[in-house]
């Protein structure tokens, strides 16, 4: 009986929180809140902060269109499993203190779950057989090595804070120590990794100015140009998502354990809630928002960049702000 | 279930392809002067689509020169059902003042079904505004009509 | 049963095969193809079978050829002895072996003289099973010698190129070099302990280093090491890979070069046991790294499907040997685990190769395009292998990857050494690359849009199919279930690798490796399989699959229709290309990646001038390396 | 980038400069032209306008009724470049470009200005009088060039051929000389 009742509940977390319903809901909120504030960074009125809600139910109204050099099944499949595995991806990073399945990945493997998507985006593109496509994969994967280099610096340092001489890779571990230590960001050797990777989000994301590889003004999206209608708002809501995957994932880096010191709750049916509300979700929608302002900012004062001067700005500046945090931390600063 | 919600989102999530069969370039800038911040479309979730098949709105300026005439029309097949075919200017109507030369192939009609004109040589941006919102409200009733 | 005659059987039987083959197979095709598929699956079976007193029991199988056991001490016969890592190699072998034997009925059968084909394609099995099974170091030349050949052999079979006679060239020198090299090496190591048994080597030479037996490891590191195609050994290996038969280009990646990796091992950790020593680590280490990125730069510059898997053999042989040369439990799990991984996807990637070859008779990247739809299943196996060796999670390249990075930080925070971290993460940014180069190929061959050459290209037949399925379900089962794999195959072969004693003791009674001072260490059996759970992963990621599904199912009604088309067409089914006539055009292979390319022009300008096609300069690389290792080996050993 | 960062942060706590304009109307500026008005009661016919238009966007439609014509005008507002010419050599203002920018329409009916101007056509011929001095206006003010006036000869003559009996000329004639004789 009390398996089903797990079954049960981890049905309920994966599809309602924190898994699908949560990450969507959260993803879209976030991808309108960006439209919202760079339009007032432009002093714009800017679309409802519903507005991908919209764009989405729309697409789900349109045709869909298959070119005739499409591959179909990979071609509609694609964007399925690049939306699945974002919102699986939020079920393995812990929220606050609380976490559903984080036990179960870490870091490393947080890392290669990442580039699921983005795969599935270049597989999707590149099945659609336009030439346009072809150039946006290979943009895509160019980024892909510019920020991957620099990340995997970043996570290293935070393991070697976090871990000491022992190794550690858990977010768990890294969330647990952040409620006794105080935030990562709060050292010293750690605020130029926290810059190198909210420079990496945007990459990660496809926000402007690291979006070379869905440039609609040069290449027609790249290699969204063939997706029409539903596949094409899986994608939107795959985008939505991961900007939400990747503010969370900072968040439990870096900005963890500031609200440690605070216990509201109270216990419902006898289950102790007021933790999760105030120390997981208040906290984490704060430092989301306060994630997403900073990406925006970005987004609102630079212009696109090209694509060899991304792969060159990754591999010098942001790999070179990450190494300083690890060389740091590895000499004990 | 779902049919209320897809159609009423129709007409909040216009995006916009625009197409330039040889047009003077003066309704292109007005065009996108309506993203500007004065003007700002997104306020309706106007966008300006890469490619026509994230399009619901086609916009079509210029006088549909013979050279042209061709890739707007397979432009327009490539996009998806439901969509809206917008004219700005007096050019893809009509032609204007480059009616009767031999490299003209005006008007649009001849090829698809305008469902907004927005006249005006060039349209003031707030015109632009109005024919798009004219054309989103058109949008949400073909998808509503749709099976 | 007595199943201590087993290896022999098998590998005489290959041999024996061989013979057959000429004999009597090089007119009929039914009786060698039957004598084939007949001797490669008796010696899996033979071979197979011993998998449960090995892996299992625990067991350690010895033979010794015609009796001659040891005399007074000293083995003066030749001895066949397997333990759980020599059976971990076996496994490999046989399996590919018998996928490369099927494949090859159909993917050969369009070429003339088959019964050379057979006959050096069988010599190849024996003599790869032979050196694995071994326990005697110049068996193992011999059956080096007999590899070297037979695949030189093999490189050149379809001569009609003058490129294919140059790579059996560059191969056969370089590869001379090297067996040069190890047979040196074993000289030496005859002169100061006059016994050959690798057993007796182990027990003799421990605490025993003296000038001549570094001077023989060093020369026989190098000698394995250019069997294995590392760094700098590399540039005849892409050659004869992309020239050979590609049924014999599997079987080079997936067995050939493992077998230089499987000497190296055996020599570092058994026979000399010198990988407890710090700087010889990193020097492995830093060949590995070499080697790794090296290879897979490389992979990103080439436009011939079959030279781009090539490298990325090499490429992967790095990982094999940085994990190897960590010298941790988990690195040497993680290692061994990485080089089944690799013969499973990248025989699995050679054969995909292998059928788009045999469909459409070329592998030029620039010329192909379009293939999923014409080749459908193929493409699904393609994609499992192009996943599996870029590391996505579930598969499992990914889960080798894992356990080396671990590994790879691990030993870094340990040891303080910050060299490890510089290791880790070019070990990540190789990753990337690999993943960015298969890219390239899915886009080249498989995705985009078809050349009208290739309209009448049609999916390959079953029996070249069948292999390519068993090898993706592998791929997938080993990504899954890695733990099983780890617990049971790798626990076991990293068990044997650290802890001899049992390994001389079988072969020279007991006792004797007590009496040289050789003593187990012990195992922890922990191995850092904690933070990922494969299952869960893939449990949750259906889940929400489904509910996805449903949701779209429940919305069907509402959605907007899924229209395609079939035929050609112009207009609203073609692809978007600005509005003009939808006309082939296809983004090709070498067309990718500028941005990278560009940046990256200098680097790649060095490359080229290092990669001359010169074998006199790849000779010369291969004896300077030699030197350096044996200045290296000199100061830290002596 | 740094004052497009300051600017970023300031605009951040602004108004926005948006004009809230389908709820708000907007005025266009002095002198925009915009939707044409055209007043049937002024016109008397001349033809100038359709004359002087460049896209040909005028079309005038003649019935003839018992005391004259009635001169139906459509102005195709798609058609039109809005250069105001038609404006500017209408002498009666009887066409006006109105402020007016409200333009899109989904039907094309809801483009096109249309009015009618019901003219009495003068049964006489057009006649010159005493005082004509000769001064050359109703030759060149004539839209359909049927007036000839020789100055040195002082010769005046019409060609009824061509003479559509607008009364251009008679309204253009400074010494009011011309008529159009019983």
């Amino acid at each position: 009986m009390s398996s089903f009742f797990q079954i049960i509940e981890n049905i309920v977390k994966a599809m309602i929180f924190p898994g699908l319903l949560y990450a969507t809901a959260g993803g879209l909120l976030l991808a309108g809140l960006d439209r919202k504030i760079i339009a007032r960074m432009q002093r714009r009125v800017g679309p409802p902060v519903l507005q991908p809600t919209y764009d989405f139910l729309k697409l789900c109204g349109k045709e869909t269109i298959v070119p005739h050099v499409a591959n179909k099944p990979v071609f509609l499949a694609a964007p399925f499993v690049g939306y699945v595995s974002l919102v699986v991806m939020m079920l393995l990073i812990p929220i606050g203190g609380y976490s559903a399945f984080s036990g179960k990945a870490d870091l490393i493997v947080i890392l290669y779950l990442l580039t699921i998507p983005a795969v599935a985006m270049i597989v999707g593109g590149s099945a659609s057989g336009s030439p346009f496509a072809g150039i946006g994969i290979s943009r895509e994967m160019v980024t892909m090595m510019a920020y991957e280099l620099p990340l995997i610096i970043v996570f290293l340092s935070v393991a070697k804070l976090v871990g000491g001489d022992s190794m550690n890779f858990s977010l768990q571990d890294i969330t647990a120590w952040q409620e006794q230590n105080g935030p990562v960001i709060f050292s010293l050797s750690m605020i130029p990794a926290a810059i190198a990777m909210l420079l990496i989000i945007p990459a990660e994301v496809g926000m402007q100015p690291f979006d070379v590889a869905e440039a609609e003004t040069e290449i027609c999206e790249g290699p969204l140009v063939e997706y029409s209608g539903f596949p094409l708002g899986m994608f939107k809501l795959g985008t939505a998502v991961r900007i939400f995957v990747m503010t969370s994932l900072f968040t439990s880096l870096f900005l963890g354990g500031i609200t440690s010191g605070i216990h509201i709750g109270w216990t419902v049916c006898g289950v102790y809630v007021g933790d999760l509300l105030v120390r997981g979700l208040i906290h984490f929608a704060i430092c989301a928002v306060i994630t997403l302002l900073c990406m925006t900012f970005i987004h609102a004062i630079t212009a696109r960049l090209k694509i060899e001067h991304l792969f060159k700005f990754y591999w010098t500046v942001v790999a070179g702000l990450s190494l300083i945090s690890l060389i740091l931390v590895w000499i004990g600063v | 279930m779902f049919k209320k919600m897809i159609a009423a989102a129709g007409a909040k999530s216009p995006w916009i392809y625009h197409i330039n069969t040889g047009s003077c370039n003066g309704c292109d800038i007005e065009l996108v002067a309506v993203l500007t911040p004065r003007y700002d479309a997104e306020r309706f979730g106007f966008k300006l689509a890469g490619t026509p098949r994230h399009a619901d709105i086609v916009v079509v300026s210029g006088p549909v020169t013979s050279q042209s005439k061709e890739r707007l029309i397979r432009t327009l097949e490539q996009v998806p059902e439901p969509k809206v075919v917008v004219t700005l200017g007096s050019c893809p109507k009509s032609g204007n003042v480059f009616k009767g030369s031999y490299s003209i192939e005006c008007p649009v009609d001849k090829y698809t079904h305008v469902d907004v004109s927005i006249a005006g040589c060039t349209p003031k941006p707030e015109a632009i505004i109005e024919g798009l919102y004219t054309a989103a409200q058109i949008l949400k009733e073909k998808r509503r009509e749709m099976k | 049963m007595n199943y201590t005659h087993f290896p022999v059987i098998s590998v005489m039987g290959l041999f024996l095969g061989a013979f057959l083959v000429e004999v009597f197979g090089s007119k009929n095709k039914y009786i060698r193809n039957t004598i084939v598929l007949l001797i490669t699956t008796c010696a899996a079976g033979l071979m197979l079978y011993l998998v449960k007193p090995v892996f299992i029991d625990g067991q350690i199988i010895s033979y010794w050829m015609g009796n001659w056991e040891p005399v007074e001490g000293y083995a003066i016969g030749i001895g066949y002895e397997i333990d759980a890592l020599g059976m971990f190699f076996v496994i490999l072998t046989v399996l590919t072996i018998w996928l490369a034997a099927v494949y090859s009925i159909k993917y050969m059968e369009k070429d003339s003289h088959l019964g050379h084909y057979y006959t050096l394609f069988l010599m190849l099995s024996g003599s790869v099973l032979g050196l694995v099974c071994t326990g005697d170091i110049f068996n193992m030349f011999v059956m080096i010698e007999i590899m070297t050949f037979a695949a030189v052999a093999l490189t050149a079979f379809r001569n009609k190129k003058g490129a294919h006679l140059e790579a059996a060239f560059k191969y056969l020198v370089v590869g001379c070099v090297g067996s040069g090299f190890t047979l040196a090496g074993i000289v030496l190591l005859y002169m100061q302990c006059h016994t050959l048994n690798m057993a007796q080597l182990a027990s003799i030479l421990h605490g025993n280093l003296t000038p001549v037996s570094v001077l023989a490891l060093a020369l026989m590191f190098t000698g394995f090491g250019v069997k294995s195609f590392i760094v700098p050994f590399h540039a005849p290996a892409a050659d004869a890979y992309m020239s050979a038969p590609t049924s014999i280009s599997m079987v080079f990646s997936g067995i050939v070069n493992k077998a230089g990796v499987y000497g190296m091992i055996r020599l570092l950790f058994v026979v000399f046991r010198v990988m407890d020593i710090s700087s010889v680590q990193i020097m492995v280490v830093l060949f590995g790294v070499v080697t790794m990125f090296i290879g897979v730069t490389m992979a990103l510059a080439q436009h011939d499907f079959k030279r781009l898997l090539a490298f990325h053999s090499i490429s992967q042989i790095g990982y094999v040997i940085t994990a190897v040369g960590i010298c941790s439990m988990k690195g040497v799990v993680s290692g061994l685990f990485h080089a089944a991984n690799h013969t499973l996807f990248k025989g699995l990637l050679f054969l995909c190769a292998g059928a788009v070859l045999y469909s459409t008779g070329t592998a030029d990247l620039d010329k192909l395009g379009g293939l999923s739809k014409k080749m459908p299943k193929t493409t699904i196996c393609f994609l499992i292998g192009a996943f599996s060796i870029s590391g996505l999670p579930p598969f499992n390249g990914f889960a080798s990857k894992w356990m080396i990075y671990q590994s790879l930080y691990d030993k870094a925070v340990t040891t303080g050494n910050f060299f490890y971290i510089f290791a880790l993460v070019c070990a990540v940014v190789v990753s990337v690359m690999t993943l960015a180069s298969f890219i390239k190929v899915t886009q080249a061959v498989f995705f985009g849009q078809t050349p009208a050459a290739l309209k009448e290209t049609h999916e390959v037949p079953f029996l070249m199919r069948l292999p390519m399925w068993i090898m993706s379900l592998l791929c997938v089962g080993c990504g899954i279930f890695y733990r099983f794999t780890g617990n049971n195959l790798l626990l076991p072969a990293m068990k044997s690798t650290f802890n001899i004693t049992s390994y001389i003791d079988k072969m020279m009674g007991e006792g004797t490796a007590a009496a040289s001072g050789i003593e187990n260490i012990t195992i922890h059996a922990e191995t850092g399989f904690e933070y990922w759970e494969p299952v869960i992963w893939l449990v949750l990621f259906v889940t929400v699959l489904l509910a996805v599904f449903i949701v779209t199912l429940i919305g069907r009604r509402d959605r907007g229709k899924v229209l395609s088309t079939k035929e050609e067409a112009d207009g609203k089914y073609a692809t978007f290309f600005s509005g003009e006539k939808s006309s082939h055009s296809h983004v090709a292979g070498s067309d990718l990646f500028w941005g990278f390319k560009r940046n990256w022009k200098g680097y790649f300008n060095v490359m080229q001038k290092f990669h001359s096609g010169n074998v006199n300069d790849y000779s010369l690389m291969a004896v300077c390396c030699c030197a350096l290792v044996i200045v290296f080996t000199y100061i830290v050993l002596l | 980038m740094v004052p497009f960062a300051r600017v970023a942060l300031s605009n951040l706590f602004k108004k926005p400069s948006t004009r809230n304009f389908p709820r708000e109307n907007v005025e266009a500026k002095p002198g925009y032209r915009g939707r044409i008005a055209y007043y049937g009661d002024k016109c008397r016919n001349c033809g100038m306008c359709v004359k002087v238009c460049s896209p040909g966007a005028i079309t005038r439609t003649v019935t003839e009724t018992p005391e004259g014509k009635d001169i139906a005008f459509e102005f195709d507002l798609t058609s039109c470049t809005f250069c105001g010419m038609c404006q500017d050599f209408c002498d009666e203002k009887a066409i006006e470009l109105t402020a007016d920018y409200h333009m899109a329409a989904t039907d094309h009916k809801d483009l096109i200005t249309s009015g009618v101007a019901h003219i009495r056509v003068p049964k006489g011929q057009l006649v010159c009088g005493e005082d004509c001095v000769y001064c050359t206006l109703c030759a060149r003010k004539c839209p359909e060039g049927a007036i000839t006036v020789d100055r040195t000869e002082k010769i005046w003559s019409v060609d009824h051929e061509k003479c559509t009996k607008c009364g251009t000329c008679v309204s253009a004639c400074p010494k009011k000389a011309l008529s159009f004789g019983e």
